[in-house]
């Protein structure tokens, strides 16, 4: 089951859990082990803590959810001071998700987790919809993208995985983009904007009005783009989008995708990703594929 | 703290909407203000759990008993259910109230079902003299006092058409009864408990709240349930953000921000 | 509830059913009465009848669900000739979604209608993503976008509505373009791209690979694309995705449609647009609300 | 044709994953053949009906009854369904099988939970030496031909495992009763339907089959349900697409571009 993702990234299975869904990994210990999957990825790390946004900041849809948590995180220096060390003793691979609201602040952030040696990979988010100021002008236009990249490419030799978001015209540009600007692996998707009206009160359900669409309701859109992507790059790529069950992970994986990201499905079972790596050992088994890579991209299409 | 599939051994109607629901779910060191996640589907739709605070530890800590009102499409499916089926439950969860060194000074204040965290305080202080306040709508509600008048606690209630004790708000009630050196435990609609909270802030007493907030995880990693509070120096701009799941669901009300509650 | 849309359009009430989820509009005679909604889109009509795509078609989705149709439809010429004077009968509005592969296939299907005093008005669709040549490249091109309305109204004096693809990067930008190319109201969204792979035969699930995604799971995001594009025009906004009850078409109202289309609803419950009307009317007398012109947009921001 | 909310009467395991399910709703004028659209849920997972066919008219007309196996989501869900709840119906729906100027020639052959259209038309054609053939996985699904056999209709069973009646599949028993004037009619696993129509083309007879296809509205307007079908003039160039929920679920066997199937 093990995956090479390339620029010094192996993982032992292909499933990770998804930013922003899993804390820092520490808080899921209790409910499985965290050994058993191929690597976590922390909250989206700034510069700075940041408190996020005022509440309600998530709400319920049809088969999902809408969240404007507004990238509220411990900060890079605290993530390293208290958050790291209790993450030494596992094995299983740590990325870090950073973000920034300046191309300065996501080197900073990339530079600061440069040496440590707990940290095994970055993933670059380009395109959290929920700060204003911040990543969405980075995650919508090809150059700015690639710009991001390039300024994190060069203070990182550590594996650099850059996060898409779907809010494009044309996801395959963006992949291109990132992938000459330096990216190691693609991951792919980010939540899609969306909101709720409450009737009642005649107001939007969030505070911020709008938030991220995550879980099953997006996975059809989040197969496709995996599908596309993949037909136009050559970097690994890491499929994320209501991945609930094996299977859920699977359609990506033979899609296109090398791993995968399991998000909201970490909090309706919070063993889930343990879940999924157990239904791929027994798919690869019944279907007699020898490994994953044999599977990433096999649609008869 | 386990996500554990449990048995329901019995899922009965009250009165006017509410549900008692027990459970066989092995727990140990739950305690009053604790609550639960219980998933209520097998698919997407609902896709998250809900949140229940626990009623009563059965036998010995060989299951749990809860009461909820169907309001809406989860405690909608949750009422369908039978004896013999099982579900998901995520727990306990949260801090729960502090124990009391003056159980003597406990005033109780619930609106609805926000007895909930209750009934396991009222056996535990009945004996010392703690009183219980309830709001209702109105009397054919009054069945879900059954429990909690049995352990001989002294129960005053309001009502909102007066059909059962006084006509009005439960804070009414509270207004006769608060003293300085009371301590009021209250769980409720948001709007009581802001009310609750003032009036105990004017009688001098200390307050705790157990607040609800839309929850997705009910472990702290989603963000989601944020609630905002004073830092440690309580000084209007240090202010922060807290979790209700894990930093609450029980907040001192002097902590919580009330104007920026929905 | 009667609700003018400008251009000569006025509706009795502000349910519609969306294009190609209610057949030419008979064929649910049976289940309810025509007359209490307020209008019907005909599925998508071109110059000469359409095949459509091979099968499989439509697969489900976590609380939705993707087609491949290929806007089968019996072409324009038979719609006249055949369907629409059924609809004579009936004092229910039709309104006649029309599309092409190039400029001058929309003129001419909109010439052949503008005689019919049976067609009360026209839907341009831009974006439909089933058809290779056809309508994408001018559903997520301003200027391509803004061609095809401003030939359309050169050749129609009915009203003309023009139907957005939520499959770009901003959708207010398409949506000024296509006010200023005269289009007298806009309907969003269409569906998304979206894709499902059967993990069984390692295949896509539908014979065209992708399909447009429909219903409930994309609801918040078309609340949230009708929000945003509320704010940026001046011409009357119709609201479409996943409305299955009353509250849903309540949503988009209250963010800013002056009226709203059930899609994919039509096939759970065959009158679920009659309801949606009455459960718009109930609420109005709740809440005391004088006319639908009040809700629309009225939501506290 | 109507959408109307049925009671259910019963909703009973047969054996092996199959399901007898008893409907108050009430119908005239179905015949064998035709299908039903169920709602299995109120929420939107899932969120499409289940197409169903009827397998009985109860009570003159009063109820239906179908036989489900079940399969996936909406099949679990609806298996769980107990009787007095309620759920929507669409129907009925689709052409259904001809009536048979030469009932004496009818071989039915059903792979499965196929045999649902061939019980009505068992009951009237028993008498008249129409003859049953039935592919089944093992012995122990057998259980479902009991109201089948009653009609006292001609049954001839092949299993998978050859714990019933001939080894391997049903279409070899077809082989041996199919003949010029045969009327075959046929239901069951698309592959199956394939062989069937082959044998009977060998055969010279004539072959109706009962397809199945993903549907989302079961009234001809999604146009999801599409099959490739040869025109009227029967060359190859000329074909068209047909709609299984309303120009089917029987189709002439010879009508289908059996390749271009999934
Ligand atoms: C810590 C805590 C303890 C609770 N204890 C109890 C209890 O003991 N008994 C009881 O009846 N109810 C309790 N509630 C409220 C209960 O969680 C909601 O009534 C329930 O989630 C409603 O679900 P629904 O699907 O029926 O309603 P819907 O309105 O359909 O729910 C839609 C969404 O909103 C959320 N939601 C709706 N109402 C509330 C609410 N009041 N608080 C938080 N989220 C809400 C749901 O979880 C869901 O995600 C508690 C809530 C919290 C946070
Ligand atoms: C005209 C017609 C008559 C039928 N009659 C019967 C019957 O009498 N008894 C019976 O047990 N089954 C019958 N089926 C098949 C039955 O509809 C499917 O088994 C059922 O829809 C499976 O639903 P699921 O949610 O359990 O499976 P899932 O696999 O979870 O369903 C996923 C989706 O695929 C569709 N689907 C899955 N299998 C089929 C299939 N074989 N045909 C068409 N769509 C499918 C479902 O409707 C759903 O939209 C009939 C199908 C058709 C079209
Ligand atoms: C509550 C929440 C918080 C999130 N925070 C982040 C984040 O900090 N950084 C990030 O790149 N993505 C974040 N995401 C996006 C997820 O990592 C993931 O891309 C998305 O949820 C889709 O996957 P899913 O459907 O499996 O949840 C967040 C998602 C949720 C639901
Ligand atoms: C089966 C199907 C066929 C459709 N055909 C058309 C079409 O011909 N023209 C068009 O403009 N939109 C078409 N649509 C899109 C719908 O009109 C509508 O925009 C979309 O389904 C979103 O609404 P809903 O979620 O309520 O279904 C089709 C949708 C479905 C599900
Ligand atoms: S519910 Fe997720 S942090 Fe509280
Ligand atoms: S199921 Fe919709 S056309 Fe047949």
């Amino acid at each position: 089951m093990s995956v090479n993702l390339g620029g010094g990234l192996r993982l032992s299975n292909p499933v990770l859990t998804a930013s922003g869904t899993f804390g820092y990994g520490i808080e899921f210990a209790p409910f499985m082990k965290l050994n058993a999957i191929g690597g976590i990825l922390t909250k989206g790390l700034s510069l700075l803590p940041r408190e996020g946004n005022p509440a309600p900041r998530i709400v319920e849809t049809p088969s999902g959810m809408l969240n404007s948590i507004g990238l509220a995180n411990v900060g890079v220096d605290a993530f390293i001071n208290e958050k790291l060390p209790k993450l030494k003793k596992y094995k299983t691979k740590v990325i870090a998700n950073i973000f920034g609201e300046t191309i300065s602040e996501y080197t900073k952030v990339a530079r600061k987790l440069e040496s440590e040696k707990g940290v095994h990979a970055l993933e670059v988010n380009i395109s959290c919809p929920n700060v204003k100021k911040g990543g969405i002008g980075f995650g919508t236009d090809p150059r700015e993208a690639a710009k991001v990249v390039r300024a994190v490419r060069k203070v990182t030799k550590k594996h650099m995985m850059v996060k898409l978001s779907p809010n494009v015209t044309d996801i395959k540009l963006m992949a291109k983009a990132v992938e000459r600007a330096g990216a190691d692996s693609i991951s792919l998707i980010n939540t899609i904007p969306g909101m709720v009206v409450d009737v009642n009160k005649r107001r939007p359900m969030l505070a911020m009005k709008m938030g991220g669409l995550s879980g099953p309701a997006i996975k059809p859109i989040a197969v496709r783009m995996v599908y596309e992507v993949s037909k136009v790059v050559s970097v690994p790529i890491i499929g994320i989008g209501g991945i609930m069950t094996a299977r859920d992970a699977l359609e990506f994986i033979i899609a296109g995708a090398s791993a995968v990201q399991v998000g909201t499905a970490n909090f309706v079972t919070p063993d889930a990703s343990v879940k999924v790596v157990r239904g791929i050992e027994d798919y690869l088994m019944e279907e007699k594929i020898g490994s994953i890579k044999k599977l990433t991209g096999s649609i008869i299409d | 703290m386990k996500n554990a599939s449990a048995t329901i051994l019995y899922n009965k109607p009250l009165t006017s909407g509410y549900y008692k629901l027990g459970l066989g779910w092995k727990n140990k060191g739950v305690r009053p203000g604790h609550f639960v996640m219980l998933r209520v589907s097998g698919g997407s739709d609902p896709l998250l759990r809900r949140a229940l605070g626990v009623y009563d530890v059965l036998r010995r800590g060989q299951g749990i008993e809860l009461i909820y009102k169907v309001v809406g499409k989860g405690t909608t499916i949750l009422s369908n259910m039978e004896k013999g089926e099982c579900l998901d439950v995520l727990g306990p969860l949260g801090n729960g109230f502090k124990k009391l060194k003056t159980p003597e000074k406990l005033i109780m204040v619930a609106g609805g079902v926000g007895l909930a965290p209750f009934f396991m305080l009222a056996k535990e202080h009945a004996k010392h003299g703690a009183k219980f306040l309830m709001g209702l709508r109105t009397k054919a509600e009054a069945k879900i006092l059954g429990d909690i008048k049995a352990t001989g606690i002294k129960v005053l209630c309001s009502t909102d058409d007066g059909t059962l004790g006084t006509r009005g708000f439960v804070t009414d009630l509270l207004k006769k009864e608060v003293k300085k050196d009371s301590i009021v435990y209250a769980c409720g609609p948001m709007g009581m408990l802001k009310s609750v909270a003032m009036v105990a802030k004017e009688a001098g007493a200390c307050c705790y709240v157990s607040l609800e907030g839309a929850m997705a995880c009910g472990i702290g990693v989603c963000l989601g349930c944020a609630v905002k509070t004073y830092g440690a120096s309580h000084k209007p701009g240090d202010t922060t953000y807290n979790m209700v799941c894990t930093d609450g669901p029980v907040f001192n009300s002097e902590d919580i921000l009330w104007d920026e509650l929905g």
